[in-house]
């Protein structure tokens, strides 16, 4: 027990290293992911997405037929133990277009959510230490961009840039950046109160110095649990918006877009609107299990 | 010495946190006794509020948990008593007045209904509505000559309502309402907050500090409690505020001959209005005696401290600065007597085990080893 | 009076971000995209140049963009939004009035679904917090916002509509706002466009019922996420306010837990989900879009749908911006309810 | 306590009693109201025919509609001069409004004599001025997109008119007075009109019978913007089925949602059985199905991609029987003169990118008809309602020629379109890794799968060609077409007349061809050949150009003849009098205007599909009666 004081006690004579720092951080991080752990949904989560991310990677070797096999003299099969999830109209079987279909999908989720985070970050830290105008512009920006909800404003980008998959993953960026940016401002605002009051931090510290040593440790967290739900809703909204006709390309094998085909056979066929449907449903279910225990976990009220 | 009308044996309160089990209360014993004022004193962090909310059974559970010992109200152990037979006992018989008037009240619900919800639970209304229908009836008695005919009926209606006095029959929601708003407006008149009938139509907001506060004693004296737990009244007040408070309490006391458990850091207030002191540290009552006592002869080293930190002229100032180190964390208690790594007449058996509390001299007790050798 | 003032202040403070939506609607419109596509109809898809130049000087569509944002913005205010080619022709606002209604109904009439159930939810598994019925309420809430919307309703349709047809049992309408043949018999004369409230008033019973049974389906593959986002608002400020001071203060009182809930936790807990509630509503009217394709439910987003697979920009860019507007009145008509429920902002 | 305890509780008990009646009546007007149309215990409402379809109604204005949903409502309230023999199959022109008619010995003078009996729907006369004015009106209006310029051309007067730059978007004076000079169509009197044409041309009269000669009310027209030279008229568009002759008139149109036709009571020949048709616009073919099957709906349009959800699937697939899956549902496949789809490849068109004309070269438009797998697009694409595509002119018109086409016809085969591609690469037609992207139109099944078909094919064949298949909405599509931004696209065509004429130069005439024009070709001779033929009065002389023009066609492989298809007509068994022709924009509505019928029946109407299953089962004995009899 006394010891423990001991060790204290000499950690905070020695000279201060990044970890020394940041070391309330680090057993924060620690003791999160115990508590991770400890929280039956995260692990669920984890699981799933695990499922996915493999699905997207081994995808070739997984899947018994390619992305784009049709079957021409096998159309609208019911589930079978040759097509487990049986055929669509062009008899392509919808178990191998699944798994396919889940790089193309969490591509897309993960270049929307990346790209958001970098641009929203840099422009909410630049406006969060500039302050004033720059500051005032940038909010009145995303005041309109938030001024919409997501779909409808991808929807309306996409339209104007042309129907095709590339233009809906820009759309989608488009959309999802200004939260990030509002949340790191926010973060930096935060820390810059902190460094006012503890004057010895701010003498001579540099803004790129703070933000790589005080905003990114502590905006890393909220920023994660964002993403994370985000990737969930990105999942959600692209397949929405290639259900109502942006997006890929006749045959492709993309999520919503296998739904929408699916559609016009719904009473015949029900399985081919089906389990992509199940698909999008499990992958963005496991990252919101995630998200959200992420978020109960590491909100320090709801620690307690 | 009249008996103690709440005793506490042995009182453990842990908090199970996920960073490790908080010892906030290891082992307390603590007499109050009938119409005394009993201030506990200690720095903030050790364990004072958790001893109050112990009291009234209203420790967060998950985290906290009282693990061990028993509060003995009237010779019955409150710790095994149901939650609702807690509910008739809290705000009834044993009050509480907190410590910051802006957090505890409920911003969305008028003085008057929160005062009056008071009332309403514990108090059987029906009776004050059969004394009001009394008043009515005498006062048109009096307005009335000698010989009317109504007279003679009125007179038997008293009578009838006399009767219904002590078992009275339900009464209209109407009624009740009435009833319970008188009552309010008594109370609130009784702590002296002015203008009562347009407050009890307000919004905490719309009050300032002290009323707020006036507000609260109000809701905690409604039903003249037998013990009245105040948790550090006056902290969040200003001065001058504090003096009528205080003044409030101990006028108050005297009123309804209610016994008051006094939480504070500031020994000013404890010199002003108490008749005994207990010293906490850490989870652990230290020291208790009369306040004449403690403050002509304090024993415990950290009792001593304290006093010295205290400026002759002036009293509200953060004491504990002279006192080297700081209080410990309590998942990690330092072993043996809490006090010892910072205390100046530190012993080898200090950081052994924990001293016993004993008496030393007649209602002055201590815990600490500087004394058990000199017996 | 007081309550006046802020309605008007927080009217002016929607103003400059009007400006900025009209700001992006141009940008999307006329940069990005091509603007005299906006004002051609169908049939005009080869146009002959004399038309092209009208249209081209009507519109000042060759001179510098801040005086075509200028004359954009002239014509939104005067009302010509355009032309909608999807809806045969007919000027961009006719089409919105003609298809708004029948979404407003059912976003409301979801709304109202996703309120009563999920709060008492949300309370249930505050109450209850980490015993199974939270689990229980938890997993459904976030089984809830990751459900794709299109999706859900096409089940729905398949099982309470196809199914139960198929079996020749009583079923669920699939698509429509009302009975073709009930809507001959006793035709329902249009006041509102909101069809249940019209058939209310105007005693039309017949078709008030039919109109519900049209809602049913589509208002719970819509309300079904929001729910969701209710239950976990409601869950988390009830949490906290059950930690608050107030609460202890009112526990000490002897109030039983009953009494410490309802009245004095939950009116705290409504405020922060009300708020929420504004924001959803924006979200209500984007599931809205892929209910009503699924439905063919003839409100604005159906129509907007169908306008992008034909490339209208014209009735995309009117889309956007009523959307923009209900949003943002629906977010005042919230802070409003705000002031109603909390004491404190009336002063504010 | 108790007073707060009992408040809530009593609280409580109201609102749990308010929601469970809500909840009750709810559910139980739900059922109810929704049981409704399947339980209706006789043939639901024997006096409305409602058809349940897809595609919404463009324009109401038969001077500038070209499109079948409109036409669908034309050929029940509007009228023609002349009009195909009814009821029956045949293509022969028969009288109508006019009773009869003369042609000059020289072929240039048609001189029509109105049936005085004829009125329009608001009882006023039909005379030989509305004639006049109603054909004047469409040449005048000359929509560049409408009927006029491919139906009207030969009439004096119209060709210049319609052909001039400057009519279309702006009122022309002086064109219009040349036109109105020339006097194309003259008013003899009250009861006759002269058509006068350019020159002779054999299937005039056939024009005549187009909803785009239809005879519209002038007072009424007059009274609403009257004739706008160059523009369309936005009352019309709305309004154009109610001011005609027709069996029936216009009541109700919602876009999106259905049109409703109520019988004309002033009709002046025998009127309709039907009193109303509700034409309803239900997009997705499951529920159309389903409406069928419950009585909701008489008749539905089937696109042949679901053929086998009403017939069954070995029976016509083998042996071409109908055997309908279900009890009450009657299906018929009828030979029509519609010529789709087919692939047009643009020999103009030009890689961006590479800058490669593949399509200019021939072995590579061989290539690409070779690795169209013919037969399984017919069998499972389309499910076998239709036959292999026969070039321009479909079987049963005058010049067709069975062998002829039999012995030109590509057939599916890799080997040659391997061998043909890599020729054409040799050539220089195109390098490795060039891309052909294939359009189809926003909706289409057929369409989209054909392209995938041909899509895996040519993939498949490793030539270094990358197909990609996009979708495009129609007049997007159609604009893109014309721009000859498309390599390679659909292209079909229905009749507007029954002759060859109207077919062949669409496909063929580099000069007036809708389709040549688009892709990109023209020979001098075949335009000559072609029309030669238009005039050519002898059947003899006239085939034997038709049989060049064909054979010229099929050797330049500019086209890849996709399919001729069956007509799918769905309907419930109690509709009669049902009957085809290959002329009708509305199969399943048009004949109503000649006697189609409901039969009054008694038994249920709702088919039940698959087995019961036991809860169901016990649930419907509970709950259908009972409203079975409230119902009735």
């Amino acid at each position: 027990m006394t010891q423990m004081g001991q060790v204290k006690t000499s950690v905070e004579r020695k000279s201060k290293s990044w970890f020394d720092e940041h070391a309330p951080q680090i057993r924060e991080l620690k003791f999160t992911l115990y508590l991770l752990r400890q929280s039956p949904i995260v692990v669920a989560g984890f699981i799933l997405v695990a499922l996915f991310i493999g699905m997207a990677i081994f995808a070739p070797w997984i899947a018994p037929h390619g992305p784009e096999e049709r079957f021409w003299n096998l159309p609208q099969q019911p589930p079978s133990w040759r097509f487990p999830f049986g055929t669509d109209t062009t008899g392509g079987d919808i178990y191998s277009r699944i798994i396919w279909g889940s790089r193309l999908d969490l591509t897309i989720a993960l270049t929307v959510v990346a790209s958001a985070i970098l641009i929203g970050s840099v422009l909410g830290a630049i406006s969060g230490f500039m302050g004033r105008a720059f500051d005032e512009a940038l909010m009145r920006v995303t005041d309109v961009f938030l001024a919409f909800p997501a779909l409808i404003l991808a929807m309306a980008v996409a339209a104007a840039l042309g129907r095709n998959l590339t233009n809906l993953t820009i759309a989608l960026m488009v959309v999802w950046w200004p939260t990030y940016a509002r949340l790191v401002r926010g973060q930096v605002l935060a820390e810059k109160e902190r460094l006012y009051v503890d004057a010895a931090r701010a003498v001579g510290a540099s803004p790129a110095r703070i933000i790589f040593r005080h905003v990114l440790p502590n905006s890393i967290f909220p920023v994660i649990v964002q993403a994370t739900l985000d990737l969930g809703g990105v999942i959600l909204t692209a397949a929405g918006l290639s259900f109502i006709g942006f997006g890929a390309g006749a045959g492709v094998a993309e999520w919503g877009l296998m739904i929408a085909d699916g559609r016009s056979y719904l009473f015949q066929s029900p399985w081919i609107a089906c389990f992509p449907g199940l698909a999008i449903l499990l992958s963005s279910l496991g990252l919101n299990l995630i998200g959200d225990g992420l978020r109960d976990v590491l909100d320090p009220r709801l620690r307690r | 010495m009249p008996e103690p009308i709440l005793q506490i044996r042995n009182l453990k309160t842990y908090f199970y946190t996920y960073a490790g089990v908080v010892r906030a209360l290891e082992g307390i014993d603590l007499d109050i006794y009938q119409g005394e004022t009993l201030g506990l004193v200690g720095e903030t962090g050790c364990g004072k509020s958790v001893t109050s909310l112990s009291i009234m059974r209203l420790v967060a559970d998950p985290p906290g948990r009282i693990v061990d010992g028993q509060i003995i109200y009237k010779g019955e152990d409150l710790l095994k008593k149901s939650e609702a037979q807690m509910q008739q006992i809290r705000g009834n018989k044993i009050t509480m007045v907190f410590q910051d008037p802006m957090t505890f009240l409920n911003p969305v619900i008028t003085i008057g209904d929160q005062v009056s919800e008071v009332i309403a639970i514990h108090e059987n209304l029906a009776r004050d509505v059969v004394r009001s229908k009394i008043d009515e009836c005498e006062e048109t008695i009096k307005q009335l000559d000698s010989n009317s005919p109504d007279r003679e009926r009125l007179m038997n209606r008293v009578k009838e309502l006399e009767a219904l006095k002590d078992n009275p029959p339900k009464y209209s929601r109407r009624e009740m309402k009435k009833a319970t708003l008188r009552r309010t407006i008594e109370v609130l008149k009784l702590v002296q907050m002015p203008s009562p009938e347009k407050v009890v139509k307000q919004y905490p907001h719309e009050l300032s500090g002290g009323m707020r506060q006036r507000a609260i004693i109000a809701m905690a004296l409604s039903c003249s409690p037998d013990l009245l737990i105040a948790d550090e009244p006056t902290t969040s007040l200003d001065v001058t505020i504090q003096a009528q408070i205080l003044a409030l309490l101990s006028e108050l006391k005297k009123k309804i001959g209610s016994s008051i458990l006094i939480i504070t850091h500031d020994m000013g207030i404890v010199a002003e209005i108490c008749d005994r002191v207990s010293v906490m540290y850490a989870g652990n009552i230290i020291e208790t005696a009369e306040t004449k006592a403690l403050f002509k002869n304090p024993l415990h080293p950290y009792t001593q401290g304290l006093l010295k930190a205290i400026p002759k002229l002036h009293r509200d100032v953060e004491e504990l600065e002279i006192i080297p180190g700081s209080v410990p964390n309590l998942i990690y208690p330092p072993s043996g007597c809490r006090f010892h790594p910072r205390c100046p007449f530190r012993m080898d058996i200090c950081d052994k085990e924990n001293p016993p509390f004993i008496e030393r001299e007649r209602g002055h007790s201590v815990a600490c080893y500087l004394y058990q050798e000199k017996k | 009076m007081k309550l006046r003032h802020y309605v008007i202040r927080r009217l002016f403070l929607l103003i400059p971000v009007l400006i900025g939506v009209s700001m992006l609607t141009f940008t999307l419109s006329h940069v990005i995209g091509d603007p005299i596509a906006a004002y051609i109809t169908s049939q005009d898809l080869r146009l002959s140049d004399l038309q092209m130049q009208k249209i081209v000087t009507a519109h000042h569509l060759n001179d510098p963009l801040y005086s075509q944002y200028y004359y954009y913005v002239m014509d939104l205010l005067r009302g010509d939004w355009g032309i909608s080619r999807t809806d045969s022709d007919r000027p961009v606002l006719v089409s919105i009035q003609n298809y708004f209604p029948a979404t407003a109904e059912l976003a409301l009439v979801s709304m109202f679904f996703a309120l009563i159930v999920g709060i008492p939810i949300g309370i249930i598994s505050a109450v209850r917090k980490d015993k199974p019925a939270d689990h229980a309420t938890r997993v459904f809430s976030l089984v809830g916002v990751s459900t794709p919307v299109f999706w859900l309703a096409l089940i729905l349709q398949y099982v309470f509509y196809y199914q139960f047809k198929v079996h020749n049992l009583p079923n669920l309408p699939a698509s429509g706002r009302v009975n073709q043949f009930l809507w001959l018999d006793h035709p329902l004369h249009v006041i509102t466009g909101i069809y249940s409230i019209d058939s209310l008033i105007t005693g039309n019973f017949s078709i008030f019922f039919d109109v519900l049974v049209h809602l049913i389906l589509p208002a719970f593959a819509l309300s079904y996420v929001f729910m969701a986002v209710f239950v976990r608002m409601m869950r988390s400020s009830m949490l906290e306010v059950m930690r608050q001071d107030y609460i202890t203060l009112a526990r000490s009182k002897g109030l039983s837990e009953r009494v410490v809930i309802y009245r004095h936790a939950l009116r705290n807990a409504m405020i922060p989900t009300v708020t929420v509630a504004g924001l959803a509503f924006g979200g209500l009217l984007a599931g809205a879009v892929l209910t009503e394709t699924v439905f063919s439910w003839p409100g604005v987003g159906r129509w907007s749908t169908s306008a992008i697979v034909r490339d209208d920009i014209a009735s995309i860019m009117g889309f956007m911006l009523i959307i923009a507007i209900v949003y943002m009145l629906a977010n005042l008509i919230v802070d409003l309810l705000y002031a109603w429920i909390d004491p404190r902002i009336r002063l504010g | 306590m108790k007073m707060s305890e009992k408040k809530t509780s009593n609280k409580k008990a109201i609102a749990a009693i308010v929601v469970i009646l809500i909840v009750v009546v709810g559910g139980l007007a739900g059922y109810y109201y929704a049981y409704l149309p399947s339980s209706r215990p006789m043939v639901p409402n024997p006096d409305t025919y409602v058809f349940s379809t897809f595609g919404d109604v463009d324009k109401m204005d038969p001077s500038v509609m070209y499109d079948t949903a409109s036409g669908e409502v034309a050929e029940l309230t509007l009228e023609t001069l002349v009009y195909y023999k009814m009821p029956g199959s045949t293509t022969e022109i028969g009288p109508k409004l006019a009773k009869s008619w003369d042609m000059s010995p020289d072929g240039t003078v048609y001189t029509f004599h109105l049936d005085p009996a004829a009125k329009f729907n608001d009882g006023s006369p039909i005379t030989a001025d509305d004639v006049k004015y109603s054909i004047d009106r469409t040449i005048l209006i000359g929509d560049p997109d409408g009927p006029a310029p491919t139906l009207h051309m030969h009439i004096k007067g119209a060709a210049d008119y319609l052909l001039c730059e400057t009519c279309w978007g702006a009122t022309n004076d002086t064109m219009v007075q040349a036109y109105l000079n020339a006097g194309g169509v003259k008013v003899i009197d009250p009861q006759t009109v002269q058509i006068t044409l350019d020159a002779p041309y054999a299937p005039f009269l056939a024009t005549m019978a187009f909803t785009s000669a239809s005879v519209v009310n002038k007072k009424i027209v007059e009274a609403n913007g009257g004739v706008k030279p160059g523009f369309r008229n936005d009352w019309m568009n709305q309004h154009g089925t109610e001011v005609g002759s027709g069996p029936y008139k216009l009541t109700e149109w919602t876009p999106k949602t259905r049109v409703v036709l109520d019988r004309n009571d002033n009709y002046w020949g025998t009127p309709a059985k039907f009193k109303r048709i509700i034409i309803n616009e239900v997009d997705e073919v499951g529920t159309r199905e389903l409406a069928l099957f419950s009585g909701d709906a008489d008749t539905i349009t089937l696109p042949a991609t679901n053929l086998f959800d009403v017939i069954q699937k070995d029976a016509w697939l083998n042996n071409r029987q109908i055997v309908p899956v279900k009890p009450g549902i009657t299906v018929s496949l009828d030979p029509t003169y519609t010529v789709s789809p087919n692939f047009g490849m643009n020999t103009k068109w030009k890689d961006p990118v590479t800058g490669a004309v593949p399509f200019g070269n021939k072995d590579f438009r061989y290539g690409f008809s070779y690795a169209f797998d013919y037969t399984t697009f017919i069998n499972t694409v389309i499910n076998g309602a239709g036959i292999q595509g026969v070039g321009p002119i479909p079987p049963g018109m005058f010049g067709y020629n069975e062998q002829l086409v039999k012995s030109l016809q590509f057939s599916f085969s890799p080997d040659k379109a391997k061998q043909y591609f890599l020729n054409a690469k040799a050539a220089g037609a195109y390098a490795d890794g060039q891309v052909i992207t294939l359009y189809y139109n926003t909706g289409n099944e057929a369409r989209r799968r054909g392209c995938l078909l041909l899509k895996d094919a040519i993939e498949g064949l490793g030539v270094g060609l990358t197909i990609q298949v996009q979708e495009l909405d129609w007049p997007t599509f159609l604009a893109k077409q014309r721009a000859k931004e498309l390599p390679i696209f659909f292209i079909g065509w229905a009749p507007d007349f029954a002759d060859p004429d109207d077919y062949v130069p669409v496909f063929a005439n580099g000069q007036t061809g809708t389709f040549a024009r688009r892709q990109g070709f023209d020979d001098p001779t075949i335009d000559q050949k072609l029309s030669q033929a238009s005039i050519e009065s002898d059947p003899a002389k006239r085939q034997a150009l038709y049989n060049d023009i064909e054979t010229w066609l099929f050797q330049q492989a500019y086209t890849i003849w996709g399919a001729v298809p069956l007509n799918i007509q769905v309907s419930r068994d109690w509709v009669k009098g049902w009957f085809f022709n290959p002329m009708f924009s509305g199969p399943n509505t048009s004949p109503a205007a000649y006697g189609m019928y409901k039969e009054e029946r008694t038994d249920q109407v709702a088919i039940t599909v698959g087995p019961l299953p036991a809860f169901i089962a016990t649930v419907a004995t509970l709950v259908v009666p009972n409203y079975a009899r409230k119902s009735a």
